[in-house]
């Protein structure tokens, strides 16, 4: 069989996407006509790129080139291997269902806002992307890395007459040059020991590394990449970004572009740096943790239904960190088979949180689409207009939940797992952390279950809240078609997680040098392993079949039932008071209430009540609420520090004050300085 | 295979069997306790045979997914039921799910319950979800933890491999950390199935009521189906918890004898941590909410201590 | 048989010359009128041709003759009377207060005057005698504290005219270092710096002028509209 | 004869420029004398780099690589400058406001026309002298020139604030430049007794450069310090930066980007040259530990006024410090990637400083502000060339791949990695990071917003296509540098290097 070409797909995709560019914005004054290029072209490239990548996976090496650049001092050279072929996998099945999806979404847009530069923008994030996760050189990474932070910036601002985006985007934008610095200076450590910008160059000279080098670029670079992946505490960014920008866009913003921190850690701290320190592996665990927590404790609190999904992925960002500290401690530990099955946890995670996230993040824009808010209090009932969306949305909140047996319980069960062998591997104090961490991963999921019943609940049960929600309507057919393949994309992979797995092993093979993959699948083909004899197993097509069967009796028993004692449709229970109403409906922040309560020392929640009496005070004619909680993180870190920077440059303002003989006093005083300390013997 | 199909036959008829039966003795037990009469061990039977036989009222609010709580709550508890060994060290579906598997299942059906809650548009359905989810939620790290302690002594989370471990093991019981995992397993347990001083299952004052709330728009076969899946929860959880630390009698082969025996030791079991669980019910006041979680935080510290013992001891 | 001029004379004279040109400097920086402080400028450039003429004189250097021809009469002789001219048409006589009171500032001076010669300090090569070396270690250390001081009366002094005059004497320094450790720079370039200096006068003059013209003063520490 | 042409070419289209009456052919004086000198300069920089060193009239002008590209930079932004000048100056004529700078009351505005006609190629002639010169002293009275000229433009408008300014430069240039002249003629000294020569070849570089060894080394030291303190001024190295961000405010835009591009790169040039005598002299350790001093201070003093900045002209001048300060830290880093990461940040320089200059001076135009707090932002909207260049230049300046400065600061932090300043590579990249912040965050606040309602004006084509052609040429040389271009930073690196 004659090899298929992966490098010209890839490059023809890569061409795709740039024409994509160029054309969207050259059409920018036919908006229609822009709405079409900017779809089709997306799909075109992002389908060619699957292919590429398909095909280089499945035939196995590593395929390598280079393009020769203008710049001499630096190469374009490119690799599309295990892992990055993986994320590049992930990104164009997320483009495709974005694509598809924005083609109906879009059309709002026309003859108000300008489709040639969004269309740009989208397709120079898509370029950047497709080459950070195939860059195999230093200088060309950091170029698609901020290239994409650069498009991000323009299609968080997108709606740059909002002050809300603006902000939001300086904000996202100034994080990601932090980004950029750290990597930079890590690279250059990097750089500094090998001679080269080359990543293949890196592993053989990092063993060569002093180890405070070697620690000092490890920080560096998980600041780099945590920065973009969202850590907390660098996190407080992403729930501004991504819930401004246009809801297609912070689906891929939310379920690949932060990913592109998760892919940097595994080709950096796997691959590159070729040992990390000991305590490396406890720090991204322990940071993941944190994350993990903190994530969905502040995504309960958010009733903007976009913030809520953005916090989301800060928690499941954490989750990932979870299995790829525990990755790396099992490497350091010398326990290849354990780590490939923690790297496969999170990698696995990485590709379920981007196809479910991007999911939620769609139907969010699809109810954003049809009701114009964001606020779920101002929702409910959308299941009745919008019930394939809703559909759709559950799915994804079952997913996201962890719930057995769709895709996000298989990597979270595999993340479980890698924690509990760690306890048997590892020395005496870490190993208690290991069932800590787990104890924490089961707080995680339920609250994070506790947080999409209630956004889901909010926003699609009961009754409409408002005038917005009870004007909704379904949203067109290519948004649902787009949604329809991540649903699909969900059940396949939580089902048939099985046949899916094998995937894993050139990458496993690449970064650990073992194929893992077969210790992690017995039961004839179905069941789902942990990786040791006898650990555990599960098998979600089972679940699933399980689930159905039952399903069988007690339809039976109700249908009978049914049948002959007939089912009728009532009022529901308003202790006798006439009528409910949808001010009688439980709300997103009474929900939440409770654990609002619980995690006071954390959230230090503020609320106001002002009552206004007319004549007595048994019936007030206005009742005003308010409550918040407290942004630790932005009060009690990032506004000091703000603060700070710009008392510090206001007081230096003072030394350009516009004398003149200030100015000559200092060139005087340096020049006597100069001569004092330099030329006396 | 068809062995497989068997056993799960087998033990799907004990669950649905024994679940209406347990919630029965407990019930009268309670009663008896407090010196009054009682309904009688079958009322549980009796209960869900008249709600199988009643119409049903659906609210007008309601969407499918108040429809489709009851089957999923049904469904993930029986399936539940499979995987936990209850009279042999086999359960039937344990090779397709462990104990976090349980758990997933569960909380499934806890998270249909509580979006058939919310659907209805009372407040009192989205009091229930509400209460229902936060308790869950701080109560989940605290089983995880006790049940990781038992899982790492068997370097498994597979509930018939754990059981084979235990009972090769007949008086680990004593150690300190399955004590102190039992603990808070147990304490994991009255708040999990909806017991005082977490819940009250007889209660139906809005103030304090939880799992009732939720519930409350439920009528005819879909609450027969609530009830039975919610006895079958607690059949099952309180199998956990016996089976795990008290592998007792479990039968490991598929002779009569062993099986009979293996049987009556399990039911014998299941009486007496009835009466632990009543004892305590009798003896303590319902907390409010929000003590619940000091509580639950205790069942946490236990279990944290029972995995540091592990390692100490 | 021709005269040959005793190097040690033209050393001992040169450094006498050099040293009434830094007293003239430091009187220069306790001087309030503004006229004083040009004809002090006059008389400090007329003893800079004179030292030129005498190391051109002792060291038969005769481009250097160029050099203090060009000093005497642009220096001593047209640019103090560009200057005087101009302060007979802005009819501002008197300098204001300093900014640093006199006794401090001439204190300060001379705390310059002891910088320069450790600065110079390091030059001086003690194995090599020629009389090139020592006349360089001397005037050295004054050509130094001659730009230091120049300098220093630009930061110290308030009105734009007396900042030109700072930088004129500080400008003589530099004549005085070129000159006497090199006996001058190549020919060309002397033209050049004298080109320049004069140009630049003119242009500082200019904005003299049209600063006195907008502003209705000389006095520079009131121009500060352009500020952070 | 390419040499002499280089200089007769502005010196001959400045008195030209002032004998004519018409606007039109003023522009079209100085438009094509610079076209002629960009094509001479191409012409110079193909000889240089095919026969080596290029000299004249018995080395009175010299050549080699490094001259060339400084000759070739500065020719380029001098035809952007005159090109976009066309369009700024009709522009200023139609809106009045040279005509009150002429204070003659009249309706035309020719006299001031013919000022900024007549000096630019002036000031363009001592720009091409500094670098053709072989002799240094010729190199600093050139350089004196550059100042003279430039005084002019900054009080071109002839305002309260314009005089300030320009007697600020002045004065500080004045200073600063008598430094410069102190130095050289200590290093003058210091090569006496090995040259021992009383020749005018005595200050030529190109004698100089093969026996600096033999230079006397304490006077180097102190020649070194005057030079860098001296040149710095002219450069902009802070603590001298303070004339700066006055000159740059008052000037007329196409002046300001010359003195932003042009005059620094004189500047350095004069820098660097005293900066190979001082290395082959002392060893590079001396003069890399000022040089990396002063060029992270003033890196490190334009942090604060660019990120509390209120007025956007104001806010150029400093990031033009920073970026004297890079260059200059560059040098200080040295070895080969220090030196070519100096230049290519020169070459880079020069391109993208002069579309900043323009965006900044559209804007003015259009608003008649520089203050930030009198823009209501959502320039994007009334003018969507300048809105998206200002931006798009912003991001280039700040050292944001892709765009070309990038790859200059990824080589200079290499230096710095190889030379062994760990700490201050993390230092300067944490000030490259936050002037990014600041930076952006003034421009896009300017840029991007709601529709304040000005009404949407047509841009003149040469204002235009200077924009265009310039954006275009910054987004093609983060990706490509022709190679002819790269051999010759590479053969000037090396000159900085010591090499011949």
């Amino acid at each position: 069989m004659s090899m298929f070409p992966v490098r010209a797909a890839f490059e023809l995709g890569i061409a795709v996407y740039l024409t994509g560019a160029c054309a969207s914005i050259a059409s920018w004054q036919k908006p229609a006509l822009a709405r079409y290029i900017c779809c089709g072209t997306a799909l075109t490239g992002a389908s060619l790129e699957a292919l590429a990548v398909v095909f280089g996976i499945l035939q196995g090496s590593p395929v390598h080139w280079s393009v020769s650049s203008g710049v001499p001092l630096f190469a374009y050279s490119f690799s599309c291997d295990a892992l990055g072929g993986f994320f590049n996998l992930t990104l164009a099945i997320l483009v495709i269902a974005v694509a598809i999806y924005s083609f109906g979404y879009l059309k709002e847009f026309e003859g108000k806002r300008n489709i040639g530069v969004f269309g740009f923008l989208f397709h120079l994030l898509l370029v950047s992307l497709t080459i950070t996760f195939t860059a195999a050189n230093a200088f060309l990474f950091l170029i698609g890395w901020e290239v994409m932070a650069l498009a991000a910036y323009g299609l968080v601002a997108f709606y740059h007459e909002q002050r809300e985006s603006r902000q939001a985007g300086l904000l996202y934008i100034i994080m990601a040059h932090a980004d950029v610095g750290c990597l930079l200076l890590g690279f250059a450590v990097l750089i500094q020991g090998s001679g080269s910008a080359e990543f293949a160059s890196f592993h053989a000279a990092a063993a060569h590394l002093s180890s405070g080098r070697q620690s000092a670029a490890f920080v560096l670079f998980f600041l780099g990449f945590g920065i973009k992946a969202g850590v907390i505490p660098f996190h407080i960014w992403l729930p501004a970004a991504h819930p401004v920008a246009p809801s297609n866009i912070s689906a891929l913003l939310s379920g690949i572009v932060i990913k592109t921190g998760i892919y940097g850690m595994a080709r950096i701290f796997l691959d590159s740096l070729g040992g990390v320190p000991s305590w490396a592996g406890l720090l991204v665990l322990i940071v993941g943790l944190i994350s993990a927590v903190l994530g969905v404790l502040y995504a309960l609190m958010e009733h903007d239904l976009k913030r809520l999904l953005a916090y989301h992925s800060i928690e499941n960002v954490g989750i990932i960190l979870m299995g790829l500290g525990a990755a790396l401690i099992f490497r350091v530990a010398g326990h290849p088979l354990l780590a490939g099955v923690a790297l496969i946890a999170a990698m696995f995670h990485t590709l379920n949180h981007a196809i479910f996230k991007c999911l939620l993040f769609l139907g969010a824009g699809s109810v954003l689409h049809s009701t114009g808010t964001r606020n779920m209090e101002e929702m409910g009932g959308l299941i009745r207009p919008m019930p394939v969306t809703a559909f759709c949305f559950l799915i994804g909140a079952i997913a996201i939940s962890g719930l057995p047996p769709l895709n996000g319980f298989v990597s979270e069960w595999l993340t479980y797992q890698s924690l509990l062998a760690g306890f048997g591997v590892t020395g005496s104090l870490t190993r208690i952390l290991f069932p800590l961490a787990g104890a924490m991963l089961a707080l995680t999921g339920a609250l994070a279950a506790a947080c999409f019943v209630k956004a889901f609940a909010i926003t699609f049960l009961a009754l409409p809240r408002g005038t917005k929600a009870s004007h909704a309507h379904e949203a067109p057919r290519s948004m649902l078609v787009g949604m329809g393949i991540l649903t699909g994309a969900c059940v396949t992979l939580g089902l048939g997680v099985t046949w899916f797995l094998p995937v894993f092993n050139a990458m496993t093979d690449q970064l650990l040098g073992q194929r893992v993959v077969a210790n992690l699948i017995t039961g004839s083909g179905l069941v789902l392993s942990a990786g040791t004899p006898r650990s555990g197993t599960v098998s979600t097509a089972i679940i699933g079949a399980g689930l159905l069967i039952l399903l069988l009796p007690a339809t039976l028993l109700v249908s009978i039932g049914v049948r002959r004692f007939g089912r009728k449709s009532g009022p529901v229970w308003d202790c006798g008071l006439p009528g409910l109403s949808e001010e009688n409906e439980y709300t997103a922040t009474a929900f939440s209430k409770a654990l609002r309560m619980i995690f006071s020392v954390l959230y230090k929640p503020r609320r106001e009540i002002q009552t206004v009496f007319d004549v007595s005070p048994y019936f007030p004619k206005e009742i005003h609420f308010e409550s918040e909680i407290e942004p630790t993180f932005e009060k009690r870190l990032y506004a000091p520090l703000q603060e700070f920077i710009f008392r510090f440059s206001t007081r230096m303002r003072t030394i350009q004050a516009g004398s003149i003989h200030a100015y000559l006093a200092y060139i005087f005083v340096t020049l006597v300085l100069l001569l004092w300390f330099g030329v006396r013997k | 295979m068809i062995e497989v199909l068997i056993n799960s036959g087998l033990q799907l008829m004990l669950l649905l069997l024994v679940a209406p039966l347990l919630s029965g003795i407990i019930k009268t037990l309670k009663a008896r306790l407090q010196t009054r009469r009682g309904p009688g061990v079958l009322q549980s039977y009796r209960d869900i045979f008249k709600l199988l036989r009643k119409g049903m009222v659906v609210p007008e609010t309601a969407s499918w997914i108040f429809s489709a709580a009851p089957y999923v709550v049904f469904c993930t508890a029986t399936l539940v039921g499979l995987m936990i060994p209850m009279t042999t060290t086999h359960a039937p579906l344990s090779l397709f799910g462990g104990v976090l598997a349980v758990i997933g299942l569960l909380a499934l059906g806890r998270f249909f319950l509580a979006l058939g809650g919310l659907d209805t548009g009372s407040s009192f359905g989205g009091l229930g979800s509400s209460r229902e989810m936060t308790i869950s939620a701080i109560a989940e790290p605290a089983m995880m933890l006790a049940i990781f302690t038992v899982a790492l002594g068997a370097n498994s989370t597979n509930l018939s491999e754990m059981a084979k471990i235990a009972v090769t093991q007949s008086w680990r019981f004593l150690a300190p950390s399955q004590m102190l995992a039992f603990a808070a397993l147990f304490i994991v347990l009255i708040a999990e199935t909806g017991r005082i001083p977490v819940d009250n299952p007889a209660t139906h004052l809005e103030l304090t009521m939880i799992h009732e709330a939720m519930v409350l728009e439920y009528s005819g076969p879909y609450l027969a189906l609530i009830e039975w899946g919610s006895s079958i929860k607690q059949l099952v959880l309180m199998t956990l918890l016996v089976n795990t630390f008290f592998p007792f009698g479990l039968s490991s082969d598929w002779t009569l004898r062993t099986v009979g025996v293996g049987l009556a030791v399990y039911l014998a079991k299941m009486i007496l941590l009835a009466c632990m669980v009543v004892l305590v019910e009798t003896a303590n006041a319902k907390l409010r909410l929000f003590r619940v979680p000091e509580l639950l935080m205790v069942a946490f510290i236990l279990g944290a201590l029972a995995l540091i013992s592990t390692f100490l001891f | 048989m021709p005269f040959v001029p005793n190097p040690e004379l033209g050393n001992r004279i040169i450094t006498l010359m050099a040293a009434l040109v830094l007293v003239l400097q430091i009187a220069g920086v306790g001087q309030r009128w503004i006229v004083s402080s040009i004809r002090i400028f006059a008389v400090q450039s007329f003893l800079l041709g004179g030292i030129a003429a005498v190391i051109g004189y002792f060291n038969q250097a005769s481009h250097i003759y160029i050099a203090a021809l060009l000093t005497i009469v642009l220096k001593a002789g047209v640019l103090p009377r560009l200057l005087e001219r101009l302060v007979e048409r802005i009819g501002i006589r008197r300098e204001i207060e300093p900014l640093i009171n006199v006794p401090l500032s001439i204190l300060i001076a001379g705390g310059l005057t002891l910088l320069g010669y450790v600065v110079a300090e390091s030059f001086y090569h003690p194995e090599e005698t020629s009389a090139r070396a020592a006349l360089g270690h001397n005037t050295l250390a004054v050509a130094i504290s001659l730009f230091l001081i120049g300098f220093f009366v630009m930061v110290n002094r308030r009105k734009a005219l007396t900042q030109v005059l700072g930088l004129l004497s500080l400008e003589n320094g530099l004549f005085l270092a070129a000159i006497s450790l090199t006996y001058g720079m190549p020919l060309v370039v002397e033209l050049g710096i004298f080109f320049d200096v004069l140009v630049a006068v003119m242009v500082l003059g200019i904005l003299v002028f049209r600063i006195r013209e907008a502003f209705d003063s000389m006095d520079v520490s009131k121009l500060r509209k352009l500020r952070e | 004869m390419i040499l002499l042409g280089l200089l007769i070419v502005p010196l001959a289209s400045g008195p030209l420029a002032f004998l004519l009456r018409k606007r039109r052919m003023m522009e079209a004086v100085n438009v094509t004398a610079f076209a002629i000198l960009l094509g001479l300069a191409a012409v110079l920089v193909a000889q240089v780099l095919r026969r080596g060193p290029v000299s004249v009239l018995n080395g009175f002008f010299y050549a080699d690589a490094l001259s060339g590209l400084v000759v070739l930079l500065s020719a380029f932004a001098a035809l952007a400058c005159s090109v976009y000048a066309v369009g700024y100056f009709r522009h200023e004529e139609r809106s009045g406001v040279l005509q009150e700078a002429e204070k003659t009351g009249g309706r035309f505005a020719i006299g001031k026309l013919r000022e900024y006609y007549t000096l630019m190629p002036l000031l363009v002639f001592a720009m091409i002298l500094v670098v053709l010169a072989n002799n240094l002293g010729i190199l600093w009275v050139a350089v004196e020139g550059t100042t003279l000229a430039s005084v002019f433009l900054v009080m071109f408008y002839g305002r309260e604030t314009s005089l300030e300014a320009a007697w600020k430069y002045a004065i500080i240039g004045g200073v600063g430049l008598s430094l410069a002249l102190f130095g050289t003629i200590l290093v003058y000294y210091s090569a006496y007794g090995a040259l021992g020569t009383d020749t005018l070849a005595g200050l030529n570089w190109s004698v100089l450069a093969g026996k600096a060894a033999q230079f006397d080394k304490p006077t180097m030291r102190l020649a070194f310090i005057l030079i860098l303190l001296g040149y710095g001024t002219k450069a902009g190295i802070a603590p001298m930066h303070t004339w700066k961000p006055d000159a740059y405010s008052e000037a007329p835009i196409p002046g300001a980007a010359m003195l932003a591009t042009g005059v620094l790169n004189c500047a350095l040039y004069g820098l660097v040259r005293f900066y190979i005598l001082s290395s082959k002299c002392l060893g590079a350790q001396f003069g890399s530990h000022l040089l990396i001093l002063f060029g992270l201070l003033s890196i490190g003093v334009a942090v604060p006024f660019i990120l509390v900045q209120k007025n956007f002209r104001r806010l150029l001048a400093y990031s033009s410090i920073d970026h004297s300060g890079i260059m200059v830290l560059a040098l200080g880093f040295g070895g080969p990637l220090g030196m070519l990461g100096m230049l290519l940040h020169m070459t880079f320089h020069s391109i993208t400083k002069p579309l900043l200059f323009f965006c900044a001076g559209n804007v003015q135009q259009e608003l008649k502000t520089d203050l930030f707090r009198k823009t209501k932002g959502g320039l994007i909207h009334s003018m969507p060339l300048t809105g998206a260049a200002f931006l798009m230049v912003t991001l280039a300046v700040t050292g944001s791949p892709p765009f070309s400065f990038f790859q200059s600061e990824f080589t200079i932090l290499r230096a710095g990695f190889s030379a062994g300043y760990f700490a201050l590579a993390v230092i300067f990249t944490g000030f490259l990071v936050t002037i990014f912040s600041g930076f952006l965050v003034h421009i896009a606040n300017l840029v991007l917003g709601e529709d304040p309602g000005l009404s949407r004006t047509k841009m003149c084509g040469w204002k235009k296509y200077s924009v265009v052609v310039l954006a275009a040429m910054i987004v093609i040389m983060g990706f490509w540098i022709p190679a002819p271009l790269f051999r010759l930073i590479q053969h000037a690196a090396d000159i900085v290097m010591g090499g011949p």
